[in-house]
């Protein structure tokens, strides 16, 4: 089963005559997805892959039943798509497209929060169900169903977990981005319950970087699950981020680097894997055995 | 983008934030010129650095003569690798007493964050990490803005004797914030003087992502972060040998992370982001192999919207003028294309992550 | 407070919204002058209230001559009780396509609502009671304003050939509506013509109580409305014979709704506030007296911030000069002192709202 | 008991040190009310009637617990006083301020909806539990315990009602005035919930008049409810208010009229007091006989 999406999700993509957009809802459609038609203004009445083009959500939502949106909309108009989406009730909007003004994102998020929309990213590879659904840009032949859950900040660096994964026989219940924005809307925590909640899945990989503290948000959670989860957090030799000024330093004070996160983390008693093939040995050790 | 103190004060006078009059040169003359007008000067060099105070940067000056020799001064030094190029002679106002006000974005409460502390200065840091009782910290919701009540609980907490002119300039401060995309606005010191309250130094720094729809002129420096940056990459020098080229910031990292385990030190961080075409993964290679101390180059790449095909394309078109040796990782996408391109020109590719950081420290060991 | 439709205009030209050329005149030489310049004009009455048109308020003319004869007619007319001093001589834009863009106060959802046509014109309300569909409603959410989406839906709904012009007058209008605390502000017709969209009419409503951060000029009629408003209280004149003061809207409509059902007619509304002092109540005396017609007088106060004894104090200082029989009621703060003044004076009183209602009723109908 | 309030209620008064807020405070003390402080922004350390007065609520929470708060503050300044209160997590906010701008009570209410605050008003005279608590400006005397639940969008005839039931030996549960202004908080159906949940009301007397349809709206959860409402509707006799423009007509379409809410409230079988007299013998009537 796993969670968020399955094979009947009915899922619109908002920006599908875009260069992007229609190149990834062809990879949907061949993952199996259920692309119900797509959104660009000014498009409407056209086709993208046989699916129906619309003018706007509203027009969308006249003609077919949507449970899902995923967003290729450029930058500076995908906080305006993601509004459209949660003003007319979709419940899970997806937004993949990098580079969004953190602004926009601010706004975004205090509006969502209104609402009863799940948003996953923005800045995310999406959310991928093997053998069901594929919401996003994850390349299609990395996944293999299975029970380990996943979930990642990153974009690349989940492809290469999911296809070491894959590629060690270990299936993914669902393998999720949450994206690497400083403001986006689905968290570690809210995925961790997801899976936590899923008969399907019988252990979570989690992957964390560098920035912010959604890491260490998820501590007091990890500690209370009946699941045991991996994690592998990167940036240990990265650069120190520039800090924001005084202000930044302040706000933020002793937070966000790799290694305070995985201090953090082994502090709290959770594996902390050194590498993807380290991944891979402790979801094959007891208890995780998979 | 950071902004240099000029371009920041431009702004606050814009928004009507008192701040000392001032005149912006590039040469001493200039500066002669400047200072002439004023009685008591401070010269302060433009950089985009801290600590200009430290390093000398910062001079007070009285009359045209002695303003000319610390603005030639000033205007030759170097701080902390930047050139000074500009300095701003600035009316010399007393502070009776400096605070801080900033306004920045809190991640966690994904909202702006505005803090003011009666204490400011060089110290401010200090104080918030000893003093944090001195430091008032006021988040906002980003649809309704800054309320009323807010601006006048930081004024207050800065200075109960100057409320409302307290209160106008932080409203005015917010508006700069927002309308400007800010990731910061600082005013430190925020200083009151026998005049009136007045923003001494000003920080900003604009969102990357919202430079298309702000007017702010870029100024090239040549940098290979800045090359980087115009193609769409996103570059950092760092102190070791191994050159990286790896699509995605995680990714990145992750093989940063990687080669450091296996023994190795890091030339740089280069993200060509998810997407990268042959034009790119060509100007990569350029860039990094560009950097000083590069003695070997990995590319690790795990082909989505990139294709491997394509980046094996970028390589071999520069691997005739290419002096130093590579260890390549492709995977996803038309990854069997890409592998047989690469594997007919002769390079032996690896097979993951690891392997690969693994063959490029060793590498790096064999050649010693 | 209604705008003046060349008020309007003012303002939709300061945020840039398209409006034909014009000139406003409050003679007729001003009107000559004014066509000279234009070659085909409309000549239109300014005054509060709709039915301009069909009251032969509104005027085509070509040239100075005809504008000058229309312009002297029209400034000699009074259209539905209000006398037209000012005409607005307008460039004539022939309308291709006529539209209607609206945006008020959805009291029920409690934000902005859009509304779009592309059917507009004098017909509008019968447009929306016969053929709903045509209307497109939007509601906007009071802290995230106008999102693009939404403003292009109705761009789509009004005009689909002109979209990016619609959006941007779109958003400009709910900038003029946020920007001056407006209760109505609406386009009818926005005409399509030849050379682009165009605002051929502008109607703009005010919110009374954000006048005082609001910057618009009161004009003066020496009404009783508007004496009554100056002194912090609230008159409507009604076409009965029994005038009718009250302290509180709710309670007054009640005093009201009790004399129609004892079978009399209240000569006006007037609702003295909450709070209303002795110089109020006099006032508001002196005011609904001065109404034609009025042959006796309700004073109906339940004292709760208004006390009975300011509000007796205001009633006898008044008492010498009034010719028309009271029939009052007093009860709450201060009932008893109150009371008592008055009874000093030989007046009776009422013990409720119904008795009061009842006696003043009677009272008409025993003078008759 | 009564809804909402109780003798414990710890009531802040915003803007205590006004002519008003000090003249209401001192009313509401003698009321009976908790009265735990007020707050002026400058006049903080003073006192008003021996209670203490603080620069803001924050500064006020820092010193004594509160429940409610009731708002005095000039229109100009009063939603700027709700954001505050609603901020610092007050549960119950009584706005008795008349002339606040429409837009700012707009954005008021959209802010209200993310919190758990509950605003009355505003323009409005506030909340009265006869024997235990009063929070606003109602006057003292007019009031009598009892069973009957009071809602009213008016304020001096709320006072007359108030005082009419009373004289006619009728006590009261609590008396509730929702305030007149186009955008309030509290509704009808809010405070009739409470009613009806409340054991110590047996019937509900409903005010209302002209204008917007929040009577019409209350009509539903009435027909559902156990306990008897009858209604006063005034303004039979008012001039037709002004439309807004065609915009005005085509929102309103149709509603907003005495005579038209007075009919929908006879179809749907809700008794309609033509008087407040005639409440009286509503009330004293079977079933509502009290």
């Amino acid at each position: 089963m796993g969670i968020l999406i399955n094979k009947d999700t009915r899922v619109l993509v908002q920006g599908i005559t875009g260069h992007e957009g229609s190149l990834q809802t062809e990879q949907m459609i061949d993952f199996g997805t259920n692309i119900v038609g797509g959104v660009t203004p000014g498009k409407g009445g056209s086709e993208v892959h046989k699916k129906p083009v619309f003018d706007s959500v509203k027009e969308a939502l006249g003609e077919t039943d949507v449970d899902a949106s995923v967003i290729f909309v450029p930058p500076q108009f995908a906080a305006d798509g993601i509004f459209e989406a949660i003003d007319n009730g979709i419940e899970l909007i997806v937004c993949i497209t990098e580079g969004i003004p953190v602004h926009d994102m601010m706004r975004v998020w205090a509006y969502l929060k209104t609402s009863s929309s799940r948003l996953l990213g923005p800045n995310c590879p999406g959310i991928t169900t093997p053998g069901a659904s594929k919401i996003g840009i994850m390349p299609n032949p990395i996944h293999r169903p299975g029970n380990i859950g996943v979930v990642s900040r990153s974009g690349t660096l989940t492809y290469e977990i999911v296809d070491t994964l894959s590629k060690n026989g270990i299936g993914q219940s669902t393998s999720v981005g949450i994206g690497g924005d400083p403001v986006n809307g689905t968290s570690f925590v809210d995925v961790l319950e997801l899976f936590e909640e899923d008969p399907e899945t019988h252990a979570v990989v989690l992957v964390g970087e560098i920035g912010g503290t959604v890491e260490e948000d998820s501590i007091e959670f990890i500690k209370q699950m009946s699941k045991p989860v991996i994690s592998y957090i990167v940036g240990v030799s990265a650069p120190p981020g520039k800090t924001m000024g005084h202000a930044g330093a302040i706000i933020s004070m002793g937070v966000g680097t790799a290694l305070e996160k995985i201090q953090a983390f082994e502090k709290a008693g959770i594996t902390v894997a050194k590498s993807p093939s380290e991944i891979v040995r402790h979801v094959k050790l007891p208890p995780y055995k998979v | 983008m950071k902004l240099y103190e000029y371009e920041a004060k431009e702004i606050f006078l814009k928004y009507d934030i008192p701040i000392p009059k001032s005149s912006l040169v590039s040469d001493i003359y200039g500066a002669g010129e400047a200072a002439q007008k004023m009685k008591d000067v401070v010269i302060k060099a433009q950089v985009h650095t801290g600590g200009r105070g430290k390093a000398g940067g910062i001079a007070r000056a009285s009359g045209p003569l002695e303003a000319n020799n610390s603005a030639r001064r000033i205007l030759g030094m170097s701080i902390k690798g930047f050139p000074v190029k500009k300095v701003l002679i600035e009316e010399y106002r007393e502070p009776l007493k400096e605070m801080y006000l900033g306004i920045t974005i809190d991640r966690k409460a994904k909202c702006p964050v505005i803090m003011a502390s009666p204490q400011g200065g060089i110290d401010i840091e200090d104080i918030a990490k000893n003093s944090p009782e001195k430091i008032t910290t006021v988040h906002i919701h980003p649809l309704a803005g800054i309320h009323e009540y807010q601006a006048r609980m930081l004024a207050k907490s800065l200075d109960r004797n100057n409320i409302p002119e307290l209160i106008d300039i932080i409203k005015k401060l917010y508006r700069v914030f927002i309308d400007n995309d800010c990731q910061l606005v600082e005013i430190n010191p925020l200083a009151q003087t026998k005049d009136g309250i007045i923003a001494l130094d000003a920080k900003m720094v604009i969102d990357d992502n919202a430079l298309s729809r702000q007017d702010f002129p870029e100024e090239e420096n040549g940098s290979l972060e800045e090359i980087a940056r115009k193609n769409g990459m996103s570059y950092v020098g760092l102190d070791g040998d191994i050159g990286c080229i790896v699509n995605g910031a995680g990714l990145a990292m992750a093989t940063l992370d990687m080669v450091k385990y296996y023994g190795g030190t890091p030339a740089n961080f280069m993200d060509v982001r998810a997407g990268a075409n042959e034009e790119q993964v060509k100007k990569a290679l350029e860039i990094v192999s560009s950097g000083k101390n590069v003695k070997s180059i990995i590319i690790n790449i795990f082909g989505g919207l990139t294709k491997c095909d394509e980046a094996a394309r970028g390589i071999i078109d520069i691997l005739p003028e290419l002096k130093i040796p590579l260890v390549i990782r492709l995977s996803g996408t038309n990854e069997t294309e890409g592998r047989a391109m690469l594997e007919k020109h002769g390079i032996r590719l690896a097979a993951s992550t690891e392997e690969a950081a693994k063959g490029v420290v060793e590498l790096g060991n064999s050649n010693q």
